[in-house]
């Protein structure tokens, strides 16, 4: 199944998405959380992303969400640094409920490309009805 | 000119040093359009960069920037990580098992640091961050270059420019970076990213002065 | 300043994106967390969603960004209870995205509905230049 | 047939002990469609009921109902919680001050239960929710209060309606509540607030049973 790393400035946003979407996601779907710097302030870490990215990577491939700026940067070195043959990919949607709509697909056992297209659906999501 | 590893630790060192002072300054001006964390982040990387100076002191001057670079990687936390990180990757990239420098060898290798910072932050001059005071600059060396001018006068023209190319991000827009979440009201500050690099130019000139011609 | 509450199934994510919003905000913006249930489970409790409200309640009025599902009937019920006065407003914007930008627009000391407004255009960020 | 409040309480109480017997059923069918923890939050919900009712006892059926209403509202932590107490509050409040219950105020209450539920939720039949199961118990009870069957009767053929009103979500597609996120995958599942509200109905039907017509 398709893995999801959660990467946020925040190392708290990050668990909790990653708590989040773990309630939905079924127990083969791997999602781990990479959020803050490595001594806990708000930033990211390329080293910690990139050892989850090694430690949730499955031969579906991995989603990665993030919450906004730099954190992409980040995250397009640490996949440089896995080399050529790494299958992972950024996407663009909003992080939780991206995260959220991702967890749902990779859980019934969609492939990378159609848990990225599920992602991106977030942005178009309706939480008020009337 | 003999430009040698040396040269290049001291440049480094008193990088450091000059970021460490500009510390304040550069979190107050990524207050108005970041999130008050650039000199911070600049600090916290080269801090961590000058414990790791000594392990490759003896190296080559490719070794030795790209240690650096990917020390700021690693550490930084910000944009600036990875994009300081990546032009200092692709410097030491192209300066690889030298231990002495043209004036020509710098300037190529600086270029190959722009070219790293557009290549992984996907911006042109004009989108309010650090190229845009860091292009004028090697456009200024890349003129001198063509025309024969000594290379002392030719830096102290080049820092010039990087310091008008600073001041120039005041009135743009951010279409790049953090800022750019605040759209028009990006305008009417100047860019901390572009504001570290104009110190790490002037201790670039202040390093190439103490070498004679 | 429009004040801006942050409500979660999960305490951590709130919290977390209150800690990654307040870093952009200014001291001046209002920003509460209120995520998961009393006893600490995946969910939202009204109670302190309401309690929240009145705690951050601003002349200028409060934005609420939620992550989905019942977390929008819950805040529709805090709403309630506090009366019809409550300057209070719900978005439909992605929880972390929307909230990020709703913290610049309220910093710039911008009404309720430029808050909003700001807010829902989070459905349209882009995080990945080519 | 004289409905009292002892009646209302042993309702309420036979309504706990129902969902605590099939807590990790409701738990289980809100797995594949939902986020495991309907029987959860309903258990957690009418546990804290339970520890309530003692010091409502003694009140009007609709204070006793509202109370139910809030405490669910404040505890149960899901979409259950304000529909279920927006339900109870709403019929709490069409039975303001009665000590004693006709049909047709219990009819009337179940209406204005549905209404809030509906008023809250902004869901309408078919949407593969607890309305789909409630909704046609409810319409039973009315066709039978216009044709003047006796409560008995009508009462065990709204349970059968409201069990075949949740059966009927099984091939629903979802397009309120955490279901609607899934999408076609939310097709073949029964409805775990359908099953809760078919419980419910079941001890209703069992507490009119033991009163008298
Ligand atoms: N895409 C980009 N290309 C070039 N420079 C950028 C880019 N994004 C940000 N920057 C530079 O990075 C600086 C901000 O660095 P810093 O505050 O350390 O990181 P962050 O914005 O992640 O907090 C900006 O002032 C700008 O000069
Ligand atoms: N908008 C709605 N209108 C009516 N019923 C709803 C609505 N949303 C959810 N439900 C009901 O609530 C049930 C889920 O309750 P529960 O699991 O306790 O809450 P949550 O979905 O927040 O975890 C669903 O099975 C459905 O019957
Ligand atoms: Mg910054
Ligand atoms: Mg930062
Ligand atoms: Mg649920
Ligand atoms: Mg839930």
């Amino acid at each position: 199944m398709v893995s999801l790393l959660i990467v946020s400035h925040s190392a708290q946003l990050a668990a909790g998405v990653r708590e989040f979407t773990s309630q939905v996601a079924g127990a083969g779907v791997q999602i781990m959380d990479a959020g803050g710097t490595d001594d806990g302030a708000l930033g990211t870490s390329i080293g910690r992303i990139q050892q989850a990215l090694e430690q949730i990577a499955s031969p579906d491939g991995t989603l990665v969400l993030v919450d906004l700026g730099s954190a992409v940067l980040s995250v397009e070195m640490a996949i440089e640094a896995l080399g050529a043959d790494a299958k992972v990919r950024i996407s663009d949607a909003p992080l939780v409920e991206g995260a959220y709509l991702a967890a749902l697909e990779a859980a019934a056992e969609a492939s990378l490309d159609e848990t990225a297209a599920a992602a991106l659906q977030a942005r178009e999501m309706v939480k008020i009805h009337s | 000119m003999r430009i040698t590893a040396e040269h290049v630790i001291k440049f480094i060192e008193g990088v450091a040093a000059r970021i460490k002072e500009h510390r304040d300054e550069l979190v107050q001006l990524d207050q108005p359009i970041g999130d008050s964390d650039h000199g911070v982040n600049m600090d916290r990387g080269f801090t961590t960069v000058l414990d790791k100076l000594p392990t490759v002191a003896d190296k080559d001057i490719g070794t030795i920037l790209k240690t650096v670079g990917m020390t700021l990687v690693s550490t930084v936390g910000g944009a600036s990580g990875p994009l300081y990180g990546t032009a200092f990757i692709r410097a030491g990239m192209a300066l690889a098992d030298r231990y002495e420098l043209t004036p020509a060898e710098v300037v190529a290798a600086l270029e190959a640091a722009l070219e790293g910072i557009q290549a992984r932050g996907k911006a042109q001059r004009g989108e309010k961050t650090m190229i845009d005071a860091i292009a004028p600059g090697i456009d200024v060396l890349k003129e001198a270059q063509a025309s024969g001018e000594d290379f002392h006068a030719a830096m102290r023209r080049s820092v010039a420019a990087v310091e008008a190319g600073m001041k120039a991000t005041i009135p743009m827009l951010a279409t790049k970076g953090r800022a750019s979440y605040l759209g028009q009201r990006s305008i009417g500050h100047q860019d901390p990213g572009a504001t570290s690099a104009f110190y790490m130019a002037q201790v670039m000139l202040e390093t190439i002065e103490g070498i004679e011609e």
